[in-house]
């Protein structure tokens, strides 16, 4: 957190920490429908102290969005509470009618979302929105005041603005922090907080966090946080419990939860994350001819952003100098909007640079004969952060990987043709009956093995990869990860690696390339500039990667 | 829904079956629309009676000094709705604008064909200098209405008015309706209501409905078909009579090639034209064929030796085989949408008769502006008949009786010299003798040349409360001061 | 602001108003859209003028039928259609600019005041056809889309739909039929009073309502799914709060652009309608003034036409912006 | 307009990884219905000319005889057979209505795929275009240039045709505009496709089904616009039997003979549900439910 200054909230319920606010025994969700199959949740059963954070972590539809829903009373309509009991700040909420348990709930438990742009009232300002969150009969006079200072509680810089502004036009921190006030406004007892963070940028996460952090110990809040995602919980979480399917499979202290794991899922969990995998290494090979396969220089970019104040042009890449070597693995990281994908969409030829060169084997992509362009777009391939948008919903797998096929191999037979995709297949470990499969029908982890055979498929040398796993599950991230470094180890793949997840890119690449306002502010061994940052920037980058203090209890026993 | 008892209430509501095309006195007016109103507002010398024959107005008597020369005694005793009185100044000062060649108002171009000058004598005299003769002058003048001349020249005639008839314009909007209230200063008979309204009813379904509503008192243009609805109604009489103008389809002769120059084709289509049955069907009964002519009793004097072409289709066929014609012909009919009673029916049952004669009569309907505009181009691209009503508005009317049929007609595509001859001796002929006489050799002439299909004269319709009292005009137009209340 | 509210804001610490009033859309987007919108009024206007000046003379509509040939010749002199057409175009551009145009050939007189004479009658029509339609087009959908019984979500969403599959003439027909023939409740003729407003107004209505039940619907069942709803329910908000604050309001937005795109088609409804009813309205000017080719009456009537288009176009993308905020940007 | 954009993330979205595949979508039983209507009115319309008699046939032995054995719909004031002229009347109708929502589709769809992959001015101008167009109402473009040009087939298709390109235009202008900027015409692009692969591959096929569902809707909404031109006499000319003319011309006798102004009132009323219901399925079953639909709604 920064060195703002969090003023306390006036009136802060002393709860004793340590009593339980929030006990839950027993849970079981299912569909609200009269012939339901087997409940969604079941048997889940926690507690929360006050002034303590637990943490419930576990897979992508593993139940921890229903469960939080559950206790918070928020479950949407297809959904219902098939058993168990929910006690909050000393009242137990079964039996009770749905009026006075809503009444009851929302005067104890506050509740943050994943997507904080999207749980604010587009319609409505800030304000009003805060205003409307505060205990029924506040009079006017003391809801202005008491919003001003929620605001300023929750570290919101220019108060006066951000009060008449409306969601759109802040930025998914600002509404995080507003949310967050939103959900104090009632003086709760109890907040859950359902993937806060997953939704915004690295830093902006350490610093909403940390927000939460502190509320929790100045209000004595009990905590309940929900992740997938291990460093977080092991940096936020006194006690952890471990979801799956429905079920929580290992609870305890977090830090004994993640040095011992006990069940077999919480390992495969642990084993998932990034930081965790063994970096590979490739030992450079010689290259023969010593002209770099793709070189980049004075690469200048800006877009012309239309804003409440007009035309306003934003420099996206500013000078950027960049040299690959044939076999290198450079990674490329920043923060959001520092110019990552600009660069990496200028050198596949998606975009124009407004001034700087573009040299792919020593020759300006501008001065590319015929044969030149062809063999550029054959061995510089690229592949996309969203495996769901990425692919044509239409075309089956056979039929996306045929595309570049057909564009770049027209002496190819039909049957050749067939043959290089099943082998594509093989490659990215999908079975060969996936051929005839359209895109919904695969998971997202099964879609970005297709987007990386389809960039295979041309036998490209050099491949472009744009943040290919942040939007899979843990679990499925470290699968290709680890597919990704196989390819390269077996094909002499160059890589250019995009990513805001420096343990991602500590996994995958030698080298390490930092962006920042569109300028490279550091660059070198990654090992070495991750231990020895000198930028400040690059230190706040290091030292927001979620789990470092996880790290530290766990290297140095 | 019916009401029990006639009720007709303090203000006159009469239906027109156009919209009104503006009220100026010097632009002429449909009968179902401005001319209605246009008829209530303004004077002219002479006037139309039911029966056709011309009547005083503002002129009580006229002679005739030589064939070029007519003398027009007017009264003295008019005003005009603003209580300035209507002299014989006023009178020249409209003949004069009329005369005008750059003058806008329209009722001036026949006027210009044969009225050389119109000049006061004295304050009851005026004196008509004519450039050919003119027996049917005064029925001409019936039409020209007199403004006021002061008044004509500082507003728009178009949408006010200032006359010096029984009624005065109260308010108008031409696409729905006029209100008209007692011109105080009338000078004749007072009429019997203070108030009238006129309503445009456009569509035959809100004639219809508007009656079966009981929202009007008089509605006028029904087609026949429709009144058998009211026939049996507590509220409403139906009229159903002769209109004043005949029904026929006119002829293009002059296309180049066409089988129509053939005399014989013409009267084969005549002979093969079963009118009684259309009568009979469409027009419930409510008119005999036209007797081989335009002009028909009893509102003119038709040629006794002339009479209509019978329903003879083995006749027709034999022509057609004369004229070169036994394996058929193809021709086509333009209709104006709308615009005449029954009209579509009729043709196509034209058409099924004359197709028992190998002739394919093609059917095609153009909105009203678009058939004017067909009728007015060039003969090559007109087509071979237009379904049309005209004909003269008084008795012995030989211009507007004749004029259509004559080859120098700007709507006609006729190629008739002999019957223009003789319909231009007779509208210069200069006694009654002489002109009869000339009228029937050309209607002879006509018959025997068929220069048209003669169909039948114009059924009459209308529907009239039963608390009225009114006596049908068959020209069609509603004057409000004809129209009275049944003395109980 | 209350003389209490002065004093308690001297008093109390100044939190001053959090509210910065901004307006909703910028003048230069006004702008903007003006211009776009004066650029189709000029082709609308432009596509008119040729299809009437090149296609035929209104002058044979004047001519007596006894005149002599020549008359038509004097009267397209008199009336300028003897020029060649770019001139005539010319004219014609400059009236525009003008604002004076050439006499209507019926009335006689510069035709824009009798087209804007007009303007009330059909204002009159459209609003309230506008209102009842959007009033029951809002419960039809507002019920389908909230309630819980099969029956009520579905029947007059159901009928509604019907409704849009039928010709505004024959809704219009039967209207008549029932309620002013059969019933006598109103008038058959309209003379532009209240009692004749009624049912052209519910004629009108009729095309509205699948529309704005459709939209309306569509936009409450995404309200009803989004994520801030949930945000507001957690707050603990009394149902109507809920209700009308955070599910209708949210759902305005949708709803006004779509029927704001649809106002071309609907208000063509009104042209029909207004010819069906006689209803003295530019609808029923437009097509008397086509009948009888009176050219002038024709183009200003659609260039009045036109214009209020663009307007109307204008007013609903500005209310759209004030009730949803994201489109301000 | 947003609304009028489909992005196919939201289709994807449905899917989520570990959860099934959605459910096949299917046009539904509305949709269902809807195409049955639509295949009475279009068979009975090519197939009752082989059955049933002249239109034009006049019985004055039968004038205004109401529905019977003998005439299914009654007879008219010719003595002409309703439900012949009904049926005849439908070619009419179907055919206008068929080739001006065909050219107008293929208009539509044209310029907005010519303006979603050149951008530029081409997008531009068609957008003007479009606007244009939308500053006035269709029916006033349709009664003016109708009774100026005169109303035979043609005008009639083309006055229908400039009524409803648009809504095509606008639909798939702004799918194509999304599908253009997607990231798997990128990735298209970045395996070396030009506009022509890109078009071919991923865009038509992509625009298809919005097509079809723009296709109903712009017959159904020519279909309305047609009968009421027949209404207001600028449409078809008789005797040629056309359904909004019928009405017009059994109007006057709704009161005693309603059978003459019902039926084809009818005939339209049941096709035009059967084009918005074969509509609403399409949507539903390609384009992700009514959401979309409202954006397309006429
Ligand atoms: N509204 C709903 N209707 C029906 N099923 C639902 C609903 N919401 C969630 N589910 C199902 O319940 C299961 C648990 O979902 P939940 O959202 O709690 O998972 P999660 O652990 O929060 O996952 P993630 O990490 O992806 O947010 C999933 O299989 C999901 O498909
Ligand atoms: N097409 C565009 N139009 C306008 N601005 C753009 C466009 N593309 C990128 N920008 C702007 O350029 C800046 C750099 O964007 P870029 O996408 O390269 O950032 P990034 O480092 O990839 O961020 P992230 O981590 O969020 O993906 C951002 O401020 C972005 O808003
Ligand atoms: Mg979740
Ligand atoms: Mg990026
Ligand atoms: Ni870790």
């Amino acid at each position: 957190m920064t060195a703002q200054t969090v003023r306390p909230l006036v009136t802060t319920r002393p709860t004793p920490t340590g009593d339980p606010v929030l006990r839950v025994r027993d849970l079981a969700v299912g569909l609200d429908e009269p012939d339901a199959r087997e409940p969604i949740v079941a048997g889940v059963s926690f507690e929360v102290r006050a002034g303590r954070s637990v943490g419930l972590v576990g897979e992508s539809g593993s139940g921890k969005t229903l469960t939080a829903l559950a206790v918070a009373g928020l479950l949407p309509s297809a959904v219902r509470v098939d058993g168990g009991r929910v006690e909050v700040a000393g009242r137990d909420l079964t039996g009770l009618d749905p009026r006075a348990a809503r009444a009851h709930l929302s005067a104890t438990v506050g509740v943050v979302f994943q997507n904080p742009t999207a749980s604010l009232n587009p319609r409505m300002r800030i304000a009003a929105q805060l205003r409307e969150a505060l205990p029924a009969g506040t009079s006017r006079r003391e809801a202005r005041a008491r919003v001003a200072e929620l605001v300023r509680a929750v570290g919101i810089p220019d108060v006066h603005k951000t009060l008449g502004a409306f969601p759109h036009e802040l930025s998914g921190g600002l509404n995080q922090r507003v949310v967050i006030a939103m959900a104090l406004a009632r003086e709760p007892a109890v907040l859950i907080a359902d993937e806060p963070t997953t939704a915004l940028d690295v830093s902006v996460q350490a610093q909403v966090l940390d927000l939460v952090d502190e509320l929790r110990e100045r209000l004595h809040l009990g905590v309940l946080l929900v992740s997938h995602d291990i460093g977080v919980i092991a940096d936020r979480t006194d006690d952890v419990h471990v979801m799956s399917a429905g079920r929580i499979v290992e609870s305890g202290p977090t830090g004994e939860v993640l040095r011992d794991p006990a069940h077999e899922y919480t390992r495969t969990l642990l084993a998932a994350t990034p930081s965790r995998l063994e970096p590979v290494r490739v030992a450079p090979r010689e290259d023969p001819t010593p002209v770099p396969q793709l070189r980049v220089e004075g690469l200048r970019r800006a877009f012309t952003v239309r804003g409440g104040t007009g035309r306003a042009r934003h420099v996206a890449l500013d000078g950027v100098d960049l040299t690959v070597a044939r076999g290198q693995a450079i990674g490329l990281v920043g923060e959001s909007g520092s110019g990552k994908t600009t660069l990496a969409r200028i050198v596949v030829g998606l975009e124009r640079p407004d001034s700087g060169v573009v040299s792919y084997q020593g020759t300006p992509l501008t001065g590319h004969d015929r044969a030149q362009r062809r063999r550029w777009r054959q061995e510089v391939q690229y592949i996309f952060q969203d495996p769901y948008s990425s692919l044509d919903p239409r075309l089956t797998v056979a039929q996306t990987l045929r595309e570049p096929l057909e564009i770049a191999r027209r002496d190819l037979s039909r049957r050749a043709v067939a043959a290089r995709v099943d082998s594509l297949l093989d490659e990215v470990e999908l079975p060969r009956s996936f051929r005839d499969r359209h895109p919904a029908e695969l998971s997202g982890g099964q879609r970005q093995r297709v987007g990386i055979a389809r960039a295979l498929a041309t036998e490209p040398s050099l491949i472009i990869a744009d943040e290919p796993v942040s939007a899979l599950d843990l679990s499925v991230q470290a699968r290709i990860l680890q597919l990704l470094g196989r390819l390269r180890r077996e094909r002499n793949l160059t890589y250019l690696f995009i990513s805001h997840d420096l343990a991602v890119v500590r996994y995958l690449c030698e080298d390490l390339v930092v962006l920042r306002g569109g300028q490279i502010v550091e660059q070198g061994r990654t090992a070495e500039v991750l231990a020895r940052p000198t930028s400040p920037y690059t230190r706040a980058l290091v030292e927001a990667i979620p789990g470092r203090s996880h790290h530290t209890d766990r290297d140095a026993p | 829904g019916g009401g029990e008892t006639p009720q007709v209430g303090d203000v006159l509501r009469l239906g027109l079956s156009r919209q009104i095309t503006g009220v100026n006195p010097h632009k002429g007016g449909s009968p179902d629309s401005s001319g209605s109103i246009v008829g209530s507002i303004y004077e002219s010398l002479t006037q139309i009676g039911p029966d056709l024959t011309v009547q005083p107005s503002l002129a009580t008597a006229w002679t005739s000094t030589d064939p070029l020369h007519w003398r027009f005694t007017i009264r003295t005793d008019s005003t005009f709705s603003d209580g300035s009185p209507l002299t014989a100044d006023d009178v020249v000062w409209n003949f004069q604008q009329l005369l005008d060649p750059d003058y806008k108002g329209t009722a001036g171009a026949p006027l210009r064909r044969y009225l050389t000058s119109v000049t006061k004598v004295d304050d009851s005299t005026l004196s008509f200098t004519l450039s050919q003769p003119a027996l049917d002058l005064p029925g001409r003048l019936w039409s020209i209405y007199i403004a006021q001349p002061a008044f004509a020249q500082s507003h728009n005639l178009d949408n006010e008015a200032l006359g010096s008839g029984p009624y005065k314009l109260d308010t108008l909007d031409q696409e729905n309706g006029a209100t008209l209230s007692l011109n105080p200063h009338y000078a004749g008979p007072k009429p019997q209501f203070a108030q009238v309204r006129y309503t445009v009813l456009a569509s035959e379904a809100q004639r219809v409905a508007a009656l079966r509503a009981g929202e009007q008192d008089l509605i006028l243009n029904l087609d026949p078909l429709d009144l058998a609805q009211f026939r049996d109604s507590d509220t409403y009489d139906t009229v159903l009579g002769v209109g004043n103008q005949p029904l026929t389809l006119a002829i293009n002769e002059r296309r180049t090639g066409t089988p129509l120059a053939d005399p014989r084709v013409r009267q084969a289509l005549n002979y093969a034209t079963d009118k009684d049955t259309i009568i009979k069907s469409l027009l419930q009964g409510a008119v005999t064929p036209l007797p081989g002519q335009v002009i028909y009793d009893p509102f003119q004097q038709p040629d006794p030796a002339v009479s209509a072409y019978p329903y003879d289709p083995e006749k027709a066929k034999q022509l057609l085989a004369e004229a070169g014609h036994a394996d058929g012909l193809t021709l086509t009919v333009l209709l104006s949408s709308g615009t005449y009673v029954s009209q579509d029916a009729a043709t196509q049952a034209i058409a099924a008769q004359w197709a028992k004669v190998g002739v394919t009569l093609k059917i095609e309907q153009q909105p009203f502006p678009a058939w004017l505009q067909s009728q007015y181009g060039p003969d090559d691209q007109a087509a071979d008949f237009y379904y049309i009503m005209w004909g003269g508005a008084f008795r012995g009317d030989v211009t507007g009786n004749f004029g259509p049929f004559r080859s120098d007609h700007i709507q006609s595509h006729l190629d008739a010299p002999e019957f223009d001859a003789l319909t231009t001796r007779a509208q210069n002929a200069t006694t009654e003798a002489e002109k009869t006489d000339l009228v029937n050799q050309a209607v002879q002439n006509a018959h025997d040349e068929a220069h048209a299909i003669f169909l039948y004269p114009s059924p009459f319709t209308g529907v009239v409360s039963k608390g009225l009292q009114w006596t049908p005009k068959p020209n069609r137009y509603l004057y409000a001061q004809g129209v009275g209340r049944v003395q109980p | 602001m209350s003389a209490s509210e002065l004093t308690q804001e001297r008093a109390g610490p100044p939190p001053r108003r959090p509210h910065v009033p901004r307006p909703p859309v910028s003048l230069r987007y006004v702008g903007g859209r003006l211009l776009t919108g004066l650029i189709a009024v000029w082709g609308a206007v432009t596509l008119v003028f040729f299809a009437l000046y090149a296609t035929g003379n209104p002058a044979i509509l004047l001519v007596p039928p006894d005149a002599p040939p020549d008359e038509i010749a004097r009267l397209t002199r008199l009336m300028g259609f003897d020029r060649p057409l770019p001139e005539q175009y010319g004219t014609f551009l400059h009236s525009v600019l003008t604002g004076s145009f050439p006499d209507s050939i019926r009335y006689g007189e510069d035709p824009l005041p009798i087209a804007l004479e007009k303007i009330p009658a059909s204002l009159a029509l459209g609003v309230s056809g506008l209102v009842i339609g959007t009033l029951l087009g809002g419960v039809v959908g507002y019920v389908s889309a909230t309630s819980r019984s099969t029956f009520l979500s579905r029947v007059p969403l159901g009928v509604a739909v019907g409704l849009e599959s039928i010709p505004t003439f024959f809704v219009g027909i039967v209207l008549v039929i029932v309620f002013a023939v059969q019933l006598g409740w109103f008038p058959v003729t309209s003379t532009g009073d209240a009692a004749s407003l009624v049912l052209p107004a519910f004629t009108l209505a009729f095309a509205f309502v699948p529309t704005v039940a459709r939209v309306f619907r569509t936009a409450l069942l995404d309200v009803l799914q989004a994520e801030h709803l949930r945000t507001a329910r957690a707050k603990g908000l009394p149902r109507h709060t809920l209700v009308w604050r955070h599910v209708v309001a949210n759902s305005l937005g949708t709803t006004l652009n779509v029927v704001g795109i649809q106002a071309g088609v609907l208000l063509g409804g009104a042209v029909v309608t207004e010819s069906v009813f006689g209803w003295p309205g530019l609808g029923q000017l437009s097509i008397n003034a086509v009948q009888n080719r009176d050219y002038p009456l024709v183009i200003v009537c659609v260039l009045v036409i036109a214009v209020g288009f663009v307007l109307i176009n204008l007013v609903v993308d500005v209310l759209a912006a004030i009730v949803e905020p994201r489109l301000r940007s | 307009m947003t609304l009028l954009q489909t992005d196919d993330a939201d289709a994807v979205r449905a899917a989520e990884p570990d959860r099934p595949a959605r459910p096949r979508r299917t046009i539904g039983i509305g949709g269902w219905v809807g195409a049955a209507l639509l295949a009475v009115v279009v068979l009975t319309a090519l197939a009752g000319p082989l059955t049933s008699g002249d239109p034009l046939a006049q019985d004055f032995e039968a004038i205004l005889r109401p529905p019977s054995a003998a005439h299914l719909f009654g007879t008219d004031e010719l003595g002409r057979d309703v439900l012949v002229r009904v049926v005849f009347g439908g070619r009419t109708a179907l055919a206008i209505t068929l080739v001006s929502a065909v050219v107008a589709s293929a208009l539509g769809l044209s310029l907005a795929l010519l303006g979603a992959l050149y951008g530029g001015w081409v997008d531009a101008l068609a957008g003007r275009l479009a606007d244009v167009q939308l500053a006035v109402p269709s029916i006033v473009l349709a009664i003016v240039v109708l009774s100026f040009v005169g109303n035979s087939f043609v005008p009639i298709v083309a006055v229908l045709v400039l009524g409803s390109w648009v809504l095509t235009f606008r639909v798939i202008r702004g799918h194509a505009r999304a599908v253009v900027r997607a990231q798997y015409v990128e990735a298209a692009r970045v395996a070396g496709a030009g506009r022509f692969g890109v078009a071919r591959r991923h865009l038509v096929p992509s625009v298809l089904p919005l097509l079809a569902v723009a296709f109903t809707i712009n017959a159904s909404s020519a279909l309305l616009l047609e009968s009421s031109l027949g209404y207001l006499g600028l449409g078809v000319q008789p005797p040629q039997p056309d359904w909004g003319q019928m009405v017009a011309s059994g109007q006057a006798q709704i009161f005693t003979a309603p059978w003459i102004a019902l039926f084809p009132g009818l005939a339209v009323v049941v096709t035009a549900v059967g084009l918005q219901l074969l509509g609403d399925g399409l949507a539903e079953r390609f384009v992700g439910g009514p959401a979309v639909k409202r954006g397309l709604a006429q």
